[in-house]
């Protein structure tokens, strides 16, 4: 992640500040900063959001395409998830720099998603062996002011409702090979239920206390994290550690409650707005994109 | 008390650190205790009245430079300011890969420091005695040779033989008799014995 | 196009057999007793061979073996950091992960794939707590791990091995670090899993299909003297308390080899007194 | 949870300008009658007579000169300008300081005020000790001493209201919201102290109490901040931002007057974009009814 340079007393500062639960833009541990969300920004893609998280900014375009099942699965179709650290972000991506960040964002949505509850790959096959919906999640890094993972998941989770397949029906013709139809009717489409699909929520320990959405100070203070996707129900799909400290088996129990807390917290705000983007979306609302 | 001379791993717990007993090498403390920080043989050693509980590897062990350590070096590289060089062994043990040292040259001697003429102090390829004064930056480790007993301990002159010192600042080579200039280790005995 | 001409041609997409044979093995995973198809009990580890100096030349290394999973772990350095870029006033730390060609039930790449790299990161992450970077400020510790064979918990056993590896090159450590995996199939669940028991998503064959059972896996990295837990990674649905849960029981389970490690250890020290 | 949607967002959510402004973009004509002088921010078209801006900002023109003000922009030292930095980089005899300048600023080891007498040499000692002073990351205020021919500036800290800087919020905004005011140093009455740096560097940190206090910073008070102190300087800290969004000059009573307007609001609220712009256009009405 983007390395920022801070000096031991404004460390002190921010870590005291987290112990009284009064953090330096104000907020408490469980606090997020305000979020800004929309659907629909890039009509080539079969679906897409922008999640603008305080000065993080991601922009992620779902585009679906035929494969073919992978062997284990034969039955049903999958997602691929790539991330594009832009050095638009910061120069420190540029070649190769953001390599690891994104490998590592990517794996963790890979796993978050790997989960038959949480989004019905069965829904993607098409033929059994033979063929299938390839999603391609790109998940673009226009800008990182911290907490990249939870601001990336809520995109793509954004991009995933917004996506339409069209339909495809399969028939076999005289000489029984088997042929597909798409239809050629643009609002005769398919949509993904997302109303499982996880959010991440990543826990910061700073001190002896854990907070959620660090920025990026909050975040050079904090030696481990915890991210955690969490589904509305409350169900963890994925977890997993990162940073050079260790934690104490207590903080990390605590530290899932808080994460179950405010990611289903999360998954219900998140779905209540997409609804109304939805009907706004049907109302042919005018796209902001990156108008200010 | 801890029992004596039996074999600790990582993370073991060995006392607590009331009684005197002070973490030295290969242990470290933590709430009061002091734990085992390396796999090997546990041992006590009095130092300045305190009882230092230590583990040690009967292996070579890691050294790294550190400050205020005496160091063997080849010199790789000399210009006016400064002289480069490889650190190959610290104290008694040498090291499997060598790291970046430099010497600027005020630290050459102790004194007329401003003086130095860095071409009749070093060469490359000799082989030198210092001492390590900090760490450094991202280059390399800042050594110093401003004692008697540091400078130069191994040179070769223009024909080729090994020189033999005739003072403090010169060589003299056996086989030509041509005499250059260097910064000249003292040669003590307990550093013979110690860089072998 | 970039060709890899490095190695033996092979055609561009081959699968193993076992993918197009229509056999599979009848046995449940867990029988009624309880047992499991090796004979375990569900919270049972497999035996564990651990042996630290496995190759002669590298400062430290460490091999182990879990019954089916066998992993070997090299370290060398602390050496420089050449490049000026990388350069850090703390030491460093950098480990490679890798799986053998052979060693899966479909054959890897020699090229790091994108999980084994952040296995990769996983390992260093579950270490890193564990070294003490201060005693080697500017020099880098190179840590390798190859997986010979994966028989499950491949993850679990390279962290376990990286550490004893660690701490057989001498390295000043805080405490070792055991790694131990758990799978969660419905209400069971399954220490140590094998490879059978990672890929299968339900108990029994005939309801293998079926997508209603949640499973997750769940490895956890342990420093035992200290009670911390350096890393945790998983996947699958799991509740609230079915996390709580696996965690405690990847704890418990990895403190049990804490005895292990130990012996293991001692044995190497010993050798290196005698000599 | 505050998750809000593009589309209900208010198009363009600045304030209404004060008065008709001469905006120009790079290579806009400023204008083509002879007998103006070329300032900061211009140049003269070759061959023909034209003045042309070469930054996109807001023309200035005192008497015959005429320059154009960049509406963001790095810093342009001025020497005696008061300026927060931070330290990037230790080297010998000087520390690099980050000044939001184009290039790194540098303050000589011979230009600060070292623990143990305001004036001495220094020494060897000193030069090793220079990390355990300043070290990379460390926040100082300083003062600008000269300004190289390149546009680098050089610090000094020579004197004991400047020096390194203990806790507290640094806040960075474009170095033209900041007035060159006589002082940048305040002691607000809400409770906090403030450091308005030239370079858009803002200090935000508990009351600075002048008497003992002022050590030159090289005694670091690491105690937990009260409770109270600190949602003031969170509030500061968010009005300020709140008020630099909106382009609104940056001098003490503007920041008290946002300060006093934020206070039906709790401090997490300001970070919302409806209630900062809210803030901003109470201060500036309050600031023009002033006038």
């Amino acid at each position: 992640m983007a390395e920022i340079l801070m000096s031991e007393a404004e460390r002190t500062f921010i870590l005291h500040g987290i112990q009284d639960n009064v953090r330096s833009d104000g907020r408490g541990c469980e606090d997020y900063r305000p979020i800004e969300l929309e659907t629909e920004v890039v009509s080539n893609a079969n679906g897409s959001a922008r999640v603008r998280l305080a000065n993080s900014d991601v922009l992620v375009g779902v585009k679906g395409e035929l494969g073919k099942p992978s062997l284990d699965t034969p039955e049903h179709g999958r997602l691929e998830f790539f991330v594009d650290c832009s050095a638009n972000a910061t120069p420190d991506f540029e070649g190769r720099g953001g390599e690891d960040l994104a490998l590592e964002i990517s794996s963790m949505l890979a796993r978050a998603y790997d989960c038959p509850s949480c989004l019905d790959t069965q829904a993607l096959g098409i033929i059994k062996r033979e063929q299938c919906w390839v999603l391609y999640v790109d998940i673009l890094i226009l800008e990182c002011g911290g907490n990249l993972f939870d601001a990336v998941a809520i995109a793509v989770k954004a991009a995933l409702g917004n996506t339409k397949l069209p339909v495809i029906t399969v028939r076999k013709d005289e000489n029984d090979e088997t042929e597909l139809e798409i239809s050629d009717d643009p609002y005769d489409c398919e949509r993904i239920k997302i109303l499982n699909a996880p959010c991440i929520v990543t826990l910061s320990k700073v001190g002896n206390q854990h907070i959620v959405d660090a920025s990026l100070q909050e975040e050079s203070c904090c030696l481990s994290r915890l991210m955690v996707a969490v589904t509305e129900n409350g169900t963890i799909t994925a977890s997993k550690t990162s940073g050079s400290g260790s934690l104490n088996p207590e903080s990390i129990i605590d530290m899932l409650e808080s994460g179950k807390r405010a990611g289903t917290l999360l998954n219900k705000t998140l779905h209540a707005k997409l609804l109304e983007e939805e009907v706004k979306v049907g109302t042919k609302k005018k796209t902001m994109g990156f108008l200010t | 008390m801890p029992t004596e001379e039996c074999i600790r791993i990582p993370g073991e717990r060995i006392c607590r650190t009331d009684k005197g007993l002070v973490a030295g090498r290969g242990t470290y403390e933590c709430n009061g205790q002091i734990y085992s920080s390396v796999a090997g043989m546990q041992l006590k050693s009095d130092k300045d009245g305190k009882v230092h509980i230590e583990v040690q590897r009967e292996m070579k062990q890691n050294v790294l430079p550190e400050i205020g350590m005496i160091v063997t070096a080849k010199v790789t590289n000399v210009n006016p300011r400064q002289c480069k060089c490889a650190i190959i062994s610290v104290e008694t043990t040498s090291l499997s890969d060598p790291f970046r040292g430099v010497i600027r040259s005020e630290d050459v001697r102790s004194t007329e420091r401003d003086k130095v003429e860095m071409y009749k102090c070093f060469k490359p390829g000799d082989v030198i005695l210092a001492r390590v004064l900090s760490l450094g930056d991202a280059q390399s480790y800042i050594l110093t040779t401003a004692e008697n007993e540091l400078g130069v301990v191994i040179a070769l002159s223009e024909s080729g033989a090994t020189m033999v010192p005739i003072s403090w600042n010169e060589m003299q080579c056996p086989a030509t008799y041509a005499k250059e200039y260097r910064k000249v280790a003292k040669v003590q005995s307990d550093h013979i014995t110690q860089n072998g | 196009m970039p060709v890899d001409n490095r190695r033996l041609w092979t055609p561009e997409e081959t699968i193993p057999p076992e993918f197009i044979t229509k056999y599979r093995p009848t046995t449940e995973l867990v029988n009624q007793n309880g047992k499991r198809r090796d004979g375990r009990e569900a919270n049972q580890h497999r035996p564990t061979y651990l042996k630290a100096g496995a190759i002669s030349q590298a400062k430290g290394s460490a091999y182990i073996e879990m019954a089916d999973t066998k992993v070997i772990a090299a370290v060398y350095g602390p050496r420089e950091v050449m490049k000026r870029e990388d350069f850090t006033m703390s030491g460093q730390v950098k480990c490679v992960f890798k799986f053998a060609t052979f060693s899966c039930k479909t054959r890897q790449k020699h090229i790091e794939d994108d999980r084994e790299k952040e296995l990769s990161m996983t390992i260093l992450e579950a270490l890193k707590p564990a070294i003490r970077l201060d005693k080697f400020p500017k020099a880098r510790l190179e840590i390798f791990i190859t997986v010979l064979q994966d028989g499950g918990s491949a993850l679990a056993a390279a962290i376990t091995c990286g550490s004893v590896a660690v701490a057989d090159a001498g390295m000043e450590m805080y405490d070792v670090v055991i790694g131990c995996s758990l799978r969660q199939i419905g209400e069971r669940s399954l220490i140590d899993p094998t490879t059978d028991e990672e890929s299968h998503r339900s108990l029994s064959q005939s309801d293998e299909k079926s997508n209603e059972t949640s499973q997750a896996m769940m490895t956890v990295a342990l420093m035992p003297s200290i009670n911390q837990v350096s890393s945790i990674i998983q996947k699958g649905e799991l509740s609230i308390d079915g996390a709580k849960q696996a965690l405690k029981q990847c704890l418990d389970t990895a403190r049990k080899l804490h005895p292990v490690i130990k012996q293991c250890l001692n044995k190497a020290v010993e050798a290196k007194l005698k000599r | 949870m505050d998750i809000k949607l593009a589309s209900s967002r208010v198009l363009r959510d600045s304030l209404e300008p004060v008065g008709p402004l001469h905006l120009v973009s790079p290579g806009d004509v400023i204008t083509s009658e002879s007998g103006f002088m070329r300032g900061h921010g211009t140049f003269m078209e070759e061959g023909g007579g034209n003045l042309k801006a070469s930054v996109a900002g807001m023309v200035d023109r005192v008497n015959k000169l005429i320059s154009v003000k960049p509406l963001k922009t790095r810093y342009n030292g001025e020497v005696g300008d008061v300026i927060i930095g931070r330290i990037v980089e230790v080297q010998q005899r000087r520390w690099k300081v980050d000044t939001y300048s184009r290039l790194n600023s540098i303050l000589m080891l011979s230009s600060v005020n070292l623990p143990g007498g305001e004036l001495r040499r220094k020494t060897e000692e000193d030069e090793r000790m220079m990390r355990d002073y300043l070290s990379e990351g460390d926040i100082i205020s300083a003062e600008v001493q000269n300004v190289f021919s390149d546009g680098s500036l050089s610090l000094h800290t020579r004197s004991l209201k400047y020096g390194k800087l203990g806790q507290g919020t640094l806040v960075q905004v474009s170095p033209s919201l900041v007035k060159r005011r006589k002082t940048h140093f305040h002691n607000l009455p809400c409770g906090a102290s403030l450091i308005l740096g030239n370079n858009g560097y803002i200090w935000i940190c508990p009351t600075i109490n002048e008497d003992t206090d002022q050590t030159g910073g090289f005694v670091q008070n690491l105690e937990p901040v009260a409770g109270g102190d600190r949602e003031v300087i969170a509030r500061l800290r968010n009005c300020i931002t709140a008020l630099a969004n909106h382009g609104i000059v940056l001098f003490d009573t503007v920041i008290l007057y946002a300060y006093e307007a934020s206070q039906k609001y709790s401090v997490k609220e300001l970070l919302q974009s409806d209630i900062m712009k809210e803030i901003a256009s109470l201060s500036r009405q309050r600031m023009e009814q002033e006038l």
